[in-house]
């Protein structure tokens, strides 16, 4: 077998594992804890074509999330449209707002860009609770908005068992991965890399930098606000402060830095570590000493970054090379997980 | 074997609230030590309660989440919990999907019974009768001081839980012919409410109806003072000034004020002392409405199950349905008892009125509306200033 | 119009306390490159050491003053030395390490909530000799423990700034935050100068603490509700300058006290965001920031 | 020959500094034209201000005819005009072929076929050897031919480079003196900065030389070595021109 | 006596070796140079001397005392100095504020009131700008600054990692003339150049380094002298 068919034989069976999960899991509990272990991958892999490739620290990502589930949720509430088409509807102007957002942040660099990208999402949040209407829109201000239970229906995108769910994120998931590896070893890619590490540089190989910047993060916002919607869909209900608020932003970025910031695979390595240790913690813990599970969280944050300041996915990567050419016996091939790595890591 | 009834808890255990769901955490655990004492459920061969405790951090998301956890893995054969009206709200949405019987102790958003649901019961007022009784006291007060106030002023927290009441405000301050005169939400997380309070000194109303969570309370009372700001009657709704550390943190800058709330150590029902005399011991402070009807919500479940005889869901739903407790030791509340009506909504939830007073030196809260259950020899200050 | 005057009074006194404990993350920063996730929680270590002082000894607010800040320098030397530093060294050739950003956010987890494990989270205020004092100033009332407040802030931004110009410990602090490799060439211990930024940062936190016990409230997750008005004010003031905080702090507060008096006081958090919004776009370096240093 | 780069008095302020003042030059097709100068006299000014990274505060400059002034980098790299910088800009976190393909990427969207431009330009400046490297790893002499590499994979027809030789052994600047001669038989014009003299007699066709922003000399390397002012501001009292 | 003895040093970035078993000595009040190909290994070896890239093995004696495995601030204190490649200045401190970092450690900090006359009268140019912020300075006063802030650490050994880059040939002659001035005064000079001609000129000895080894060594003079180093490093 020649490594580049093991990876692929690899590859594809971990995605039929993901996919046959259901059958093996049949709580509702661990379903759901899987269900928003892939919804954070998403949610990730979509920040990391900003917060990865495009080489900056954006941490609001969540306004874009609360776009996604109020433009759905609002376009199905007031005039009966399916979620799936406020699903697009809200992509659309998260992407909008991204751009807007992008301008001017842009020209700004690392702390800069991140404290902005914090003030625009937070004052975004703010607006939000103290708005009840806009227009003819009933936004409810602090108090959010409640999906009521409809006949569970695809088109209505409710669902009385959780499997439906974990098969629509995970088919999200896995369709923005292959778009983010499209993305990396494309011109795009190339261009997104050169233009986050050195802007001059780029501009003067005929890199129009602003443009790449606005256009990873349209495309960036657009995902993330289509897992709004899901989100919406799930919970069926969601308010300003727990949708839009700094915690989910920050959790976003903590996947992506703990499982390798601008690799593929990162977010989604990020997301199997941080996501149950953040709900077993939290579930085993939490009536122990009130505290203790969030304590652990933060040490844990603290070790990896101590041991693995570029993540876990290039030491994960490294492993896998060796024991792959240990199978296929080919002692000299640049291990092609390494490269992929390399290759993207910032 | 001893059979045990898992009851599952959703609170803030950490987070932003986490004061509340500690004060109902120990109110629960209490009850549940007293009832399994007491020899537990005997219809179930004297089943003994257990309590699994889940973490919302205050957010619906954990506790939804949470709520099917307990659910489904830990097979809870019934739900309590949120204190807050956001996570509560849709965490009975996620026990009606599944037919869990889900009593919720406080959560005072009214739509929380207002949604057709089955498995849904409340033993705390909803936020338009805490509105109303706050309408109905400034009458009576009126009625018997023979004060007239004319102008009014809210100032609330903007979350659910303020803004909720300020919409009811609004409608009966215009009912009952006040002047609003200053219509003022603050952010929960305000890190200065200076601003307000200087507001509230130009607008100058003789009445201020207050929302208000436990650090702003404490803000709030002690900058009007500094800011000599001295409306005629303060009325606050309880949360954050029925906190058991606002008195301490207050001290004489809280004399006067006017407060809503479910419970109050002085409430004239047998057992209410020793019982909170019990707890002060246990936990070093006084019980407060939302603890008394976390508390009372253990002894409304173990009531339910008694007759139930059953831990199957919809048996113990249906016994909920049917309550009508009026007497035990969980009966320390201030209201006459506990019945739902069809919505799950507790009929007979009532509310008391207490002022800040002076009692041998030291601050307390004195029971003064409804005038039946005012405590004896007290005579309320109103108007507080002069 | 008197409500204008009062506003702004109160407003320039709250802006110097935000001022302040936007002075030791400036520090930080200025001289670590360095977002410091964890300094709302050292401002609550602050507040509650000054808490427990008073609370236990009883001794005069501005007598802890003397007592919290160095305890709280130590604190700081050592957090960075002990759980910092390490990533720092691991990550020495990034100019702006995110690994340690995340270390700083793990630290807040981890402070937050052993504080709550060990106090509980209910609010805390002590009652002290200044507590609601307040004097006239003509028709205008000022409160005593906000006016001290606003003098500590102020003379603690002047200290400091004298301190970076003219001490030898300022200017390698000052040189290690531009060059740090050079710096160490010179014979600066970079990691111990980061151990002084940290301390430094830290024990202004304790100066806060102290300012704001005899007036505000304490509990464990407290520190959030000032870090993000603490980053706006110090990316408005430019990252890593000392004037800056403090001016920075001014206007936050000016504009969110004086906004207040004409509209909701939500929206003036949301005012806020706006206006920081808009200086930034016309000078995005902020009031005294250095343009190269992006 | 026509000229393809022609700059008429062009000026440049920064705040109350003159950097560049009045400034005339052109350079032929298929030309090597050296600017040289006193440190701070406004060299790499000159080649920001041509490549688009500042605007002139006064004169026009012309590439192929046309005027160019104002536009933005990007929009002159695919006219043709590539530039390496003074104080590298490598993407330090990626490899040398990375580095290279980003600008071999400008002509094509196909990732194979920059890679095969980069290839060969890698075998051009004899950076095959370190394709895998990191650029951030490199030497300060290897970073500059990275430099000229990524300029080069654009495919420029006027090559502006700032000091590539500063760092090398005078052996090594005989090989760069190749190379860069090797581009103008393609048919590449060159524009350099250099203060390596013994690179500059040996590569320009025709030197200037600027002295606070303005011109000073200009002509054949020997002429210029051998101008008073020239060697008072620039090359000094014993300058031997050999 | 020996100043400073390197023995067989090796020298890593992380799994790629530069330097292999390098061994040399510097002799009091010597000047050496130390030249080599672009990427032979002399910017490292000055890293692995002043401690910012301690050697992976081998021992470093200054003074006959080990030190190798101190860290850079405790090397400076010894007195060796290390003026980097790329000048490195504080660039929003003046000229005199990066003097008197230069003399930071405790030993030169007690008279630096001295040192600094003396670093003036030497290079009277800084004297003129000591109020400009450094990153407002043309190339050579940089480098000036540069050699002036080394020379506030009363060094007892002066490491220069190529002085002349980037400089104009007027200012080249002006740095060697300095540099001249600076040996003259006593102190150990090891200079790292690619200007080899103008480099072995002023020194008494040199080492060519070229992958990561010691290739060749001896007197200036017969260095210069050398076909090799005449074909290979000054192009003749
Ligand atoms: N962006 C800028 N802002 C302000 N001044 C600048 C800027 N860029 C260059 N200068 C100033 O303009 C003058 C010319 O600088 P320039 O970099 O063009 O010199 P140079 O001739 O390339 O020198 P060298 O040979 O040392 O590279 C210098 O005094 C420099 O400080
Ligand atoms: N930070 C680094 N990480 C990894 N490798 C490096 C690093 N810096 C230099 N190298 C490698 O070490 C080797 C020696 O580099 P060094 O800078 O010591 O050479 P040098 O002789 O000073 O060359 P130059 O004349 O170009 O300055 C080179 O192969 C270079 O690529
Ligand atoms: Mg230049
Ligand atoms: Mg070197």
């Amino acid at each position: 077998m020649s490594r580049k068919q093991l990876d692929r034989t690899l590859l594809v069976l971990a995605g039929l594992a993901a996919f046959a999960l259901p059958l093996v899991v049949k709580s509702p509990t661990y379903l759901q804890i899987l269900i928003l272990l892939f919804f954070y991958a998403y949610l990730t892999t979509a920040w990391n074509l900003v917060g990865g490739f495009a080489g900056v620290l954006p941490l609001g990502h969540s306004l874009f999330v609360g776009i996604g589930a109020y433009t759905s949720t609002i376009l199905t509430l007031q005039y009966g449209i399916s979620p799936w088409i406020g699903m697009l509807a809200g992509g659309l102007l998260a992407a909008l707002f991204g751009v807007i957002i992008g301008l001017p942040t842009f020209r700004m660099r690392g702390a800069y860009f991140c404290l902005c990208t914090i003030a625009f999402a937070e004052g975004i949040r703010v607006m939000v609770e103290n708005i009840d209407n806009l227009g003819p829109l009933h936004i409810n201000g602090p108090r959010g908005l409640l999906i009521p239970l409809k006949d569970a229906s695809f088109w209505n995108y409710q669902f009385m068992s959780k499997e439906p769910y974990y098969y629509i994120i995970l088919t999200l998931l896995v369709l923005v991965l292959a778009l983010t590896w499209c993305i990396s070893r494309s011109k795009i890619g190339y261009y997104l890399a050169a233009g986050g590490e050195e802007p001059e540089a780029a501009a003067a190989l005929g890199i129009n930098v602003a443009n790449c910047k606005l256009l990873s993060m349209a495309l960036s916002c657009f995902l993330t606000a289509l897992a709004g919607t899901f989100y919406a869909q799930l919970m069926l209900y969601f308010y300003p402060k727990g949708l839009m608020g700094l915690d989910l932003s920050f959790e976003i970025a903590f996947i992506a830095l703990i499982g390798g910031r601008g690799t593929i695979a990162g977010p989604v390595i990020g997301a199997l570590v941080l996501r149950p240790v953040n709900e077993f913690t939290r579930i085993y813990l939490s009536d122990m000493l009130p505290g203790l599970h969030l304590v652990i969280f933060g040490l844990i944050l603290i070790l990896v970054m101590l041991y693995k300041p570029q993540g876990l996915t290039a030491p994960l990567a490294a492993v896998y090379d060796r024991l792959a050419r240990k199978i296929t016996r080919e002692p000299e091939a640049a291990g092609v997980a390494t490269e992929a790595v390399k290759g993207a890591a910032q | 074997a001893d059979k045990t009834i898992k009851i599952g808890n959703v609170e803030p255990l950490s987070g932003p609230s986490a004061s509340v769901g500690v004060q109902g955490k120990q109110a629960r655990e209490m009850a549940v030590e007293e009832i399994n004492a007491a020899g537990g459920i005997k219809s179930l061969g004297g089943a003994k309660l257990e309590l699994v405790y889940a973490d919302s951090k205050s957010d619906p998301t954990v506790g939804v989440t949470e709520t099917e956890r307990l659910i489904n893995t830990e097979k809870v054969n019934l739900m309590t919990g949120c204190w807050n009206s956001a996570v509560t709200y849709p965490a009975t949405q996620v026990a009606e999907r599944y037919g869990i019987p889900f009593v919720v102790p406080v959560a005072v958003r009214d739509t929380i019974t207002e949604r057709g649901f089955k498995n849904v019961f409340r033993i705390a007022a909803k936020d338009s009768w805490w509105v109303r009784d706050q309408f109905r006291f400034l009458k009576d007060m009126q009625e018997e001081t023979g004060v007239k106030l004319k102008t009014i002023a809210f100032v609330f927290e903007n979350g659910d839980w303020g803004t909720g009441f300020a919409e009811k405000w609004r409608e009966l301050a215009k009912k009952d012919g006040y002047q609003i005169v200053l219509d003022e939400p603050y952010p929960s997380t305000a890190t200065d409410l200076t601003p307000v309070v200087t507001k509230l000194k130009s607008a100058n109303p003789d009445i201020v109806l207050l929302v208000s969570n436990a650090a702003d309370a404490i803000l709030l009372t002690n900058n009007m003072t500094e800011m000599q700001v001295r409306p005629k009657v303060v009325l606050a709704s309880g949360g954050g000034h029925a906190d058991p550390k606002f008195l301490e943190n207050t001290g004489t800058n809280a004399l006067g004020l006017f407060d809503e709330v479910e419970w109050n150590t002085d409430v004239n029902k047998p057992g209410a002392k020793e019982t909170n005399a019990k707890f002060k011991k246990k936990y070093g402070y006084d019980l407060t409405g939302e603890s008394v009807d976390a508390y009372a919500a253990v002894y409304v479940i173990a009531d339910a199950l008694e007759r139930a005889a059953s831990t199957d869901p919809a048996k113990i739903r249906d016994a909920l349905a049917t309550t009508n407790l009026t007497t035990g030791p969980g009966m320390i509340v201030s209201y006459d008892g506990v019945q739902f009506d069809e919505t799950g909504q507790n009929k007979n939830a009532g509310i008391v009125i207490v002022q800040v007073a002076d009692v041998n030196g030291q601050p307390e809260r004195v029971t003064v509306w409804p005038k039946s259950a005012r405590r004896a020899g007290y005579t309320p200050v109103f108007p507080a200033n002069k | 119009m008197t409500a204008v005057i009062q506003a702004t009074l109160g407003g320039i006194m709250m802006g110097a306390m935000y001022g302040l404990t936007a002075l030791g993350l400036t520090l930080i920063f200025g001289v670590m490159k360095v977002v410091n996730f964890a300094h709302g929680s050292l401002l609550m270590v602050g507040m509650f050491s000054a808490y427990w002082l008073i609370k236990l000894t009883g001794i005069h607010p501005y007598l802890a003053l003397v007592i919290v800040p160095p305890v709280l320098f130590v604190f700081g030397y050592y957090l960075q030395d002990v759980v910092i530093k390490p990533v720092f060294k691991a990550e020495r050739q990034v100019r702006e390490p995110l690994t340690v950003i995340i270390v700083t956010t793990g630290v807040w987890y981890v402070l937050d909530n052993l504080a709550l494990m060990l106090f509980g989270a209910e609010y805390r205020t002590v009652r002290t000799a200044i507590s609601n004092k307040s004097f006239a100033l003509g028709q205008y009332i000022i409160s005593v423990p906000k006016f001290s407040g606003f003098v500590v802030a102020v003379l603690t931004a002047v200290g400091l700034a004298l301190f970076m110009r003219k001490t030898k410990i300022g200017m390698a602090l000052r040189a290690t935050s531009l060059d740090r490799e050079a710096a160490n060439l010179m014979g600066i211990d970079q990691y111990k100068v980061y151990n002084i930024a940290f301390g430094l940062g830290t024990a202004i936190a304790g100066i806060a603490g102290c300012v704001l016990i005899p007036f505000y409230y304490v509990y464990p997750s407290f520190g959030v509700v000032f870090d993000i008005r603490a980053f706006i004010i110090v990316v408005l003031g430019g990252l890593g300058s000392i004037p800056g905080a403090l001016l920075g702090g001014l206007v936050i507060g000016v504009i969110e006290s004086v906004f207040s008096q004409f509209m909701a006081s939500t929206w003036t958090e949301a005012i806020i965001y706006a206006i920081f919004l808009v200086i930034l776009f016309v000078k995005p370096s902020g009031f005294f920031g250095h343009k190269q240093d992006w | 020959m026509s000229n393809i780069l022609e700059i008429t008095g062009l000026t440049k302020h920064f705040g109350g500094l003159t950097a560049v003042s009045a400034l005339d030059l052109h350079i032929a097709q298929g030309e090597i034209l050296a600017l040289i100068g006193p440190n701070g006299a406004g060299k790499s000014t000159v080649f920001n201000l041509v490549a688009g990274v500042y605007a002139p505060s006064e004169g026009v400059i012309h590439f192929k005819g046309k005027a160019i002034h104002g536009q933005k980098p990007w929009d002159l790299c695919r006219l043709g005009l590539a530039r390496t910088f003074q104080i590298v800009k490598p993407f330090a976190g990626k490899t040398v072929l990375y580095n290279i393909m980003v600008g071999a990427f400008l002509h094509t969207n196909s990732t194979a076929k920059a890679r095969e431009k980069a290839e060969e330009v890698m075998a051009t400046l004899a950076l095959d050897h370190l394709r895998d490297r990191l650029a951030g790893n490199l030497t300060i002499a290897d970073r500059k031919r990275l430099e000229i590499g990524k300029a080069l994979a654009t495919d420029p027809e006027l090559l502006l480079l700032d000091e590539v030789m500063a760092g090398l052994r005078p052996t090594e600047v005989d090989d760069m003196i190749g190379i860069i001669k090797g581009l103008r038989d393609r048919g590449v014009t060159v524009f350099v900065i250099e203060h390596i003299m013994r690179a500059v007699m040996a590569l320009s066709d025709r030197v200037a030389v600027i002295h606070f922003g303005q011109k000073i000399a200009e002509g054949t390397p020997e002429d210029v070595t051998h101008d008073e002012n020239v060697i008072k501001a620039y090359l000094g009292g014993d300058y031997d021109a050999a | 006596m020996t100043l400073l003895s390197v023995e067989h040093i090796d020298v890593a970035y992380g799994d790629v070796q530069v330097i292999n078993d390098l061994s040399l000595t510097v002799e009091e009040g010597e000047v050496v140079s130390i030249i080599g190909g672009n990427g032979a290994g002399k910017s490292s070896l000055l890293k692995a001397i002043s401690g910012l890239l301690p050697p992976t093995s081998g021992v470093i004696r200054f003074r006959g005392e080990p030190i190798q495995a101190l860290p850079p601030e405790r090397i400076v204190e010894r007195g060796i100095v290390h003026v980097p490649e790329g000048r490195r200045l504080f660039s929003l401190m003046t000229v005199a504020e990066n003097l008197e970092i230069g003399a930071y450690t405790p030993r030169a900090h007690k008279v630096r009131a001295k040192t600094l006359r003396q670093v003036y009268e030497l290079l009277p140019r800084l004297l003129e700008r000591q109020a400009q912020t450094a990153m407002t300075l043309s190339g050579g006063e940089q480098q000036m600054v540069a050699i002036g802030r080394g020379l506030m650490a009363l060094p007892g050994l002066l490491m220069l990692d190529e002085p002349s880059l980037g400089l104009a040939p007027i200012l080249v002659k002006s740095i060697f003339d300095t540099l001249r001035k600076i040996a003259d005064t006593g102190t150990t000079v090891l200079l790292v150049e690619q200007d080899v001609n103008h480099s072995l000129k002023l020194s008494d000895r040199g080492y060519v380094l070229e992958h990561g080894r010691v290739a060749l060594s001896g007197q200036a003079g017969q260095l210069l002298e050398n076909p090799h180093i005449k074909s290979a490093y000054l192009g003749i």
